[in-house]
C-alpha cells in the first residue's frame, strides 16, 4: 500500500504548529531576497522557506568575491546584505501568495536591533523567526560578536519574546564546543526549537597567484557537503539532549538520502541552501522526489517512522 | 561539486576607445556561447559580471569589453598588457543563434551581442552610443550602423529608431538586444507590435553568478542562471522588467521609465 | 637562475632549531605507527614526520569503522589507539635512521601522564613535541575534555615544559571560536609553535540504509579538502597575532598549490595527512616537487619570500 | 576525493561447512581482480577485512568465504539470506596471474586464492585444514588436494609436504599462497629453494584499508594497499614476516616461529 503513497502523504511535517508538504525548508540567506523568488519557490514546493536576514538598517555587505564553490562545498562571506527592516517589511508585508510558510530571520547588534526587528517583524504573516547567532563572518553580529554564548542566547531571546509571540528558532553554530549550553538556554529561554547548523568558519581560501584571500572579506563560511557532518553531528547531540525541540537540521543536504539522513539524526525540518547550485531551484521538488522514493522502496509511510532513527537504543 | 574559483589570468593584448572604454584579450581557454558572461574580480577591489564579447578557442583566449563607469570597471579597463585578473565562469543561459535576426545594441551592450555579429555577419546590426568617442569595435564590424543622440557620428539618433521598417521588411526570426534597459523596452515592444520573437539580455547587480545568492532576482527569475538572456514576450509579462533591480543592499532601485 | 634551482634549496625550512629539506611534515596518527614507516617517508623525503600521539597507557582506540573516505574529505575516529608509553619508547629508542626529523606527538588525560609522556619523550631523539589538545572524539582528551580552554593549554604547557627543554608545539582545534586566547596561552606558556588544525567536529555521517552511524564511534573528525578553508584561516590569524611564532599549518593540502596557499597565510611547516590517501605515500615527493615547479615558475627562490603574503598591506 | 563508504548490500545465497565456516554471495557490483578484498562492516559491531573468494560480475555478485574466530567473523558467517551487511571496496594489490603457477592454501587463506583456482583451473591446488570438518569448497574445486593435519580427510599431512617435488617436476613460473603466516614461510623458503617466483598473501589487522592509519604495516609497507600480495623474496628480506604485526592499539604482536 505505502508504494503508491504520493510524495505529499509520505513527507508531510507538522513543525511550528504548521503542516508543511515536505520538510525541506529554504534556508536563509540564500534566493530569500524577494517575495517573487519565495512565491517561484512556493511552486516548486518548498516546504517552507526562510528570507535573508533582516537587521534594523540597509546593509551593503562585503564586497565581492562574497559566495564562491570550491569543490568540497561553497564558501561566502556575503556579509548579510540586506535593504534593512523598513523596506523588508514593504517586501513581505502579503504573503498570501506564497504557498508555504515563511520563516523570517531577524539579527541585531544589541538590543533595541533585536527588539525592534521582532516587533515588525510580529506583523508580518511570517509563520516563525529564526534567530542566527553563528555567522561566522559578520563583525558585529553572530560568532564575531560572541552572540554564540548561553547569556546572549537568554537575552536575546528574553527581548525578542517580549515583542512577539510567533515561535523562535536559535541557529546555532557548527562544531560549537558548547552546543549543549546554547541548547539549554534556547530551551529556557523559550525557543521553539533550534536550527542546526550556520556555516562552519572563519574559513579562508587564498589565491596564491594573486597572494590575496578569494573573499572580499578575507573570511567566511563553508557550505554544502563539507559541512554535512558537522550538521548531522549536531542534529544528533540535540535531539539526544533535548528530543522535545523540533530542529530544522541544516548542512550539506544534496539529494534525497542527506535529507533523510538528518532525519535519522532526529530533524524535524530540512534546511537547504547550496543545493541550490549543484541542483539547482528545482532542487525542492527533485530531492522530495528522492525522498519520496526512498521511502517507498523502504516501506516507510511518514517521517516520524524514522526520525531519530539513528539513535543508540 | 564544482570547483569554481577565480583563476588569475594575462591580459594579452588591449584595444582602446576614446577615454571611456576598452577592449582585453585575456587568456582563459574555455567554452562559449554568445551571451555568456564571465566574473572579473581584481583582488583587493571587487568582482562584477562582464560578457564575453569575442571567444577565440583554438587562442585559449576571451575579450572582455569594458566601459569606464565606476571603480571597479575604471580598474578592469585601466588593465594592461601582463597584468592579471580573476576569472570564473563562463556562466548564464545564451541566447539562441538563429541566422535570420537583427541585433540591437546601445553602449556597452554590444560586448554581449558581438559574438553574435560575428556569427551572423549579414543581419542588420544597429549600434547607438551618445556621441562618436564612445564608439567601440566599429573596425571589427565595419558593416553594422551606428547611432549617436549628437549625429556626431554614424545617423543620428536611436537604434531602435529603424527597427519597424526593419522588422516589416525582413520578418526576421528573432530580434537580439544588449543595452541600457529602456532602450530593450522599446526593443521589446517593437517586436511584440511586428509580432517577431526577442532575445534580451538584461543586467542586474550579481554576486554570486551561479543562482544562489538572491541577488540578481527579476520576476522571482534569477538574472545570472535563469539568464541573463530572457524572452522579450516573458518579461513584458513580468512586472520587474525596465522597472527595477535590487541594489547591492537588495533594496529595490526603480529606474527611469520607459517614455 | 631561480628556475633551475634545485628542490632541496628551493623548499629548505628552518623550523624547532633544526634546517628541513621540504616544509612537508607528516601529520600525527597518519601512517605514524611504526618507525619503520616512518624511516620510509624520510626516504621519500618528508620534510619531517611526526609520530601516531602516544599515551601512558596503551589503548585500543574504538571500534571500526574509524576511518572512512567520504567524498570532501575523511571523516575518522580512530581514538588514539597507541601501543602506550613504553612500547613507544621501545620502537622509538633509535631514531637515526630516519632521515629527517621526527616530532613526538604527546596526549594525556591528566597532570601525571602528560608529566610522565614528557619525562620520558625527553629522553628520545624527537626534534620537538606536539600537544595536541584539539581531538573532537576521543573521551577524555582534547576537546572532550575540555583540554581547549587558555587554562588548560597554560597548565599542561607548565607541567610539559617542567620534563623537557624541547621545543612544544600547541595542536589547536579548527573554527575555534577562542583561538586568540589559545594561542596567547600557547605563546604565554612558553610553546616554540603552534599546529593548526586538527580535524574539524564532532562530526557524523549516518548509512540511512543501516539507519546507524558509519563510524563504530558515532562522532569524528573531519580531515582533507573539507577543512583546508578553517586550516588556513586559522593559519592566518595566528600568524597575524603572533607573527614571532611558527606554525605548522595544517588541514587538506592534498597539492603543491595547497601548501603554498598555508605559507602565504603565514605557516612555516605544512602537516599533511589525508593526502596520502589521494596522493599515495610518495605524496611527501609529489608534492614537494610540484611546490619547486611553482616556485620556478613564479621566479621565487626561498619560501621566506612568501610567507605571510596574502596578509593584508 | 571519493566517496568511500560502506554500503548496505543483501546476502543472497548461504553455503555452510560443518559449525566453522560459510559461504556468503552478496550484491554488490565492483570490479575485481584476484586477491583484492573487501571491508565488511556490521553497524553497531565492527567492521574487518575479507577477501573475495568469488566474483560474478555478470550478477553483480561478490562471494565471501568465512571462518568463524571470534564475535566478528562469527556474526558475520551467521548472516543468513535477506540479511544486509555494509561493504566498501574493493581494496589492496592484486595477484599478478600467471597461468603456469601452483596455489597453496590453508585454512580460510583458501577465500583468497579461490579466485586464482577458478582462472587457473589446471594448476596444482594444494589446500590444508586440521580435520576433515573444516573443509571448504570442496564441491567448487573437485581436483583441489586436500590435506589434514589428522588425515580424517584427503591425503594427512601439510598442503606444504609436496610442494619442493611439484616445482622440481613442473617449474611454474609461480606460486601463490595465502593461509597461516608459518605455512607461508615454509611456501616462500621452498620457492626461494628453488628458484620459483612467490606471491604472498598476507593478513594483519586492518582499520581504514586505505593505506593512512598505518595499523597494518610491515616492514615500512602496508598490507592494505602495498599488499596484501607481495613477493615472497621481498618479504624474506624483510624482518616482520613471520614475525610480528600490530595488534588493534599498535603493539607487536609476535608470531609462532616457523619451526
Ligand atoms: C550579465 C552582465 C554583463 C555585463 N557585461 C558588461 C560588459 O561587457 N561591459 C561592461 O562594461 N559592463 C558590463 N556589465 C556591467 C558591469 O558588471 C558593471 O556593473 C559596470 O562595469 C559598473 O561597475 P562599477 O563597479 O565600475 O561601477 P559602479 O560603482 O557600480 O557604478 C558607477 C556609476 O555608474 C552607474 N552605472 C552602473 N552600471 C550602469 C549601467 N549598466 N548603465 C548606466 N549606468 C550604470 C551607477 O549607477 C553609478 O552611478 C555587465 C553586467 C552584467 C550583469
Ligand atoms: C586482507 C585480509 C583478508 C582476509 N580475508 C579473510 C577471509 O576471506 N575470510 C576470513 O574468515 N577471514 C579473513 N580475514 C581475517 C578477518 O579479517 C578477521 O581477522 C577474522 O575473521 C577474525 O576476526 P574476529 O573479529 O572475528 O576475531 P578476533 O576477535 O579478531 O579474533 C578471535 C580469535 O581468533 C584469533 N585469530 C584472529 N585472526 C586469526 C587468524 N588469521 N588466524 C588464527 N587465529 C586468528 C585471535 O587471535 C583471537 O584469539 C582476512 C584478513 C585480512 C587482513
Ligand atoms: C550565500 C549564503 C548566504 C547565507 N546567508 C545567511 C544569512 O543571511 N542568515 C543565516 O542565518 N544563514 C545564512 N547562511 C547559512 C545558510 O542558511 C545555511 O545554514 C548553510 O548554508 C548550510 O546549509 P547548506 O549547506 O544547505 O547551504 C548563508 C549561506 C550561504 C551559502
Ligand atoms: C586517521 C587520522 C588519525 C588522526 N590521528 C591523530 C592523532 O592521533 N593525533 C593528532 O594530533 N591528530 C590526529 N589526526 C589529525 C591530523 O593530524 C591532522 O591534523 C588532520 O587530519 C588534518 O590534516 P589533513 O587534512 O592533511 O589530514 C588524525 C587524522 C586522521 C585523518
Ligand atoms: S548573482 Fe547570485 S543569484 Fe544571481
Ligand atoms: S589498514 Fe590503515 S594503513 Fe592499512
Amino acid at each position: 500500500m505505502t508504494s503508491s503513497q504520493s510524495r505529499d502523504s509520505l513527507l508531510r511535517t507538522d513543525l511550528f504548529g504548521r503542516t508543511l508538504t515536505s520538510p525541506l525548508i529554504l534556508a536563509s540567506g540564500i534566493l530569500g531576497t524577494t517575495k517573487s523568488l519565495l512565491k517561484r519557490l512556493g511552486e516548486i514546493g518548498a516546504g517552507a522557506v526562510t528570507i535573508k536576514s533582516i537587521s534594523v538598517a540597509p546593509r551593503a555587505g562585503h564586497p565581492n568575491p562574497t559566495v564562491l564553490s570550491f569543490g568540497p562545498g561553497m564558501i561566502n562571506a556575503v556579509g548579510y546584505s540586506n535593504p534593512g527592516l523598513k523596506k523588508a517589511c514593504e517586501e513581505y508585508a502579503d504573503l498570501s501568495d506564497v504557498a508555504c510558510p515563511v520563516i523570517g530571520s531577524l539579527i541585531g547588534t544589541k538590543a533595541e536591533e533585536f527588539a525592534q526587528v521582532a516587533a515588525a517583524f510580529s506583523l508580518l504573516d511570517f509563520a516563525a523567526i529564526e534567530i542566527p547567532i553563528s555567522c561566522p563572518h559578520t563583525p558585529g553580529y553572530g560568532k564575531l560578536a560572541r552572540q554564540d554564548t548561553p547569556e546572549a542566547v537568554l537575552e536575546i531571546l528574553s527581548i525578542v519574546s517580549g515583542e512577539t509571540d510567533k515561535p523562535l528558532f536559535i541557529k546555532v553554530p557548527a562544531a560549537a564546543q558548547n552546543l549543549s549550553e546554547l541548547v539549554d538556554a534556547s530551551d529556557q529561554g523559550g525557543a521553539a526549537g533550534i536550527t542546526a547548523v550556520n556555516t562552519i568558519g572563519p574559513g579562508m581560501l587564498i589565491n596564491i597567484d594573486a597572494r590575496r584571500p578569494y573573499l572580499g572579506f578575507g573570511i567566511g563560511g563553508v557550505s554544502g557537503p563539507a559541512l554535512k557532518p558537522l550538521a548531522v553531528s549536531a542534529t544528533y547531540a540535540i535531539n539526544e539532549q533535548a528530543p522535545h525541540l523540533p530542529i530544522i537540521g541544516t548542512g550539506g543536504v544534496m539529494n534525497g538520502r542527506d535529507a533523510i539522513e538528518l532525519i535519522m539524526a532526529g530533524a524535524t525540518g530540512v534546511g537547504m541552501g547550496t543545493a541550490v547550485l549543484d541542483r539547482g531551484i528545482e532542487a525542492f521538488a527533485v530531492i522530495a522526489d528522492e525522498m519520496a522514493e526512498w521511502m517507498r522502496d523502504n516501506d516507510i509511510s511518514n517521517l516520524n517512522e524514522i526520525r531519530g532513527a539513528a539513535h543508540a537504543k | 561539486m564544482r570547483n569554481d574559483l577565480p583563476v588569475m589570468c594575462s591580459i594579452l593584448k588591449r584595444v582602446e576607445y576614446g577615454a571611456t572604454a576598452a577592449s582585453l584579450t585575456i587568456q582563459y581557454p574555455c567554452q562559449f556561447q554568445p551571451g555568456q558572461f564571465i566574473m572579473a574580480w581584481i583582488p583587493g577591489v571587487d568582482e562584477k559580471p562582464f560578457s564575453i564579447s569575442r571567444h577565440n578557442p583554438t587562442a585559449g583566449t576571451i575579450e572582455l569589453t569594458v566601459k569606464r563607469l565606476g571603480p571597479v570597471s575604471a580598474h578592469i579597463a585601466d588593465l594592461t598588457v601582463g597584468d592579471r585578473v580573476g576569472i570564473r565562469g563562463p556562466y548564464g543561459n545564451p541566447f539562441n543563434p538563429q541566422a535570420d535576426c537583427v541585433i540591437v545594441s546601445g553602449g556597452v551592450g554590444l560586448a554581449a551581442v558581438a559574438p553574435l555579429m560575428e556569427m551572423f555577419p549579414n543581419a542588420p546590426a544597429l549600434y547607438g552610443e551618445n556621441s562618436s568617442t564612445q564608439i567601440m569595435l566599429a573596425d571589427r564590424f565595419p558593416r553594422m550602423r551606428i547611432f549617436t543622440m549628437d549625429g556626431s557620428a554614424g545617423e543620428k539618433g536611436f537604434p531602435t529608431d529603424p527597427l519597424p521598417e526593419i522588422l516589416a521588411a525582413r520578418k526576421p526570426k528573432v530580434v537580439y538586444t544588449c543595452g541600457p534597459e529602456v532602450m530593450m523596452a522599446k526593443v521589446a515592444r517593437i517586436c511584440h507590435d511586428a509580432g517577431v520573437a526577442g532575445q534580451i539580455s538584461l543586467e542586474r547587480y550579481m554576486k554570486c553568478a551561479v543562482g544562489v545568492c538572491g541577488q540578481c532576482c527579476m520576476d522571482g527569475e534569477r538574472v545570472c542562471v535563469d539568464g541573463p538572456v530572457f524572452d522579450s514576450e516573458r518579461l513584458l509579462k513580468g512586472k520587474d522588467f525596465a522597472f527595477r533591480g535590487l541594489d547591492k543592499s537588495g533594496t529595490w532601485v526603480y529606474k527611469a521609465q520607459p517614455e
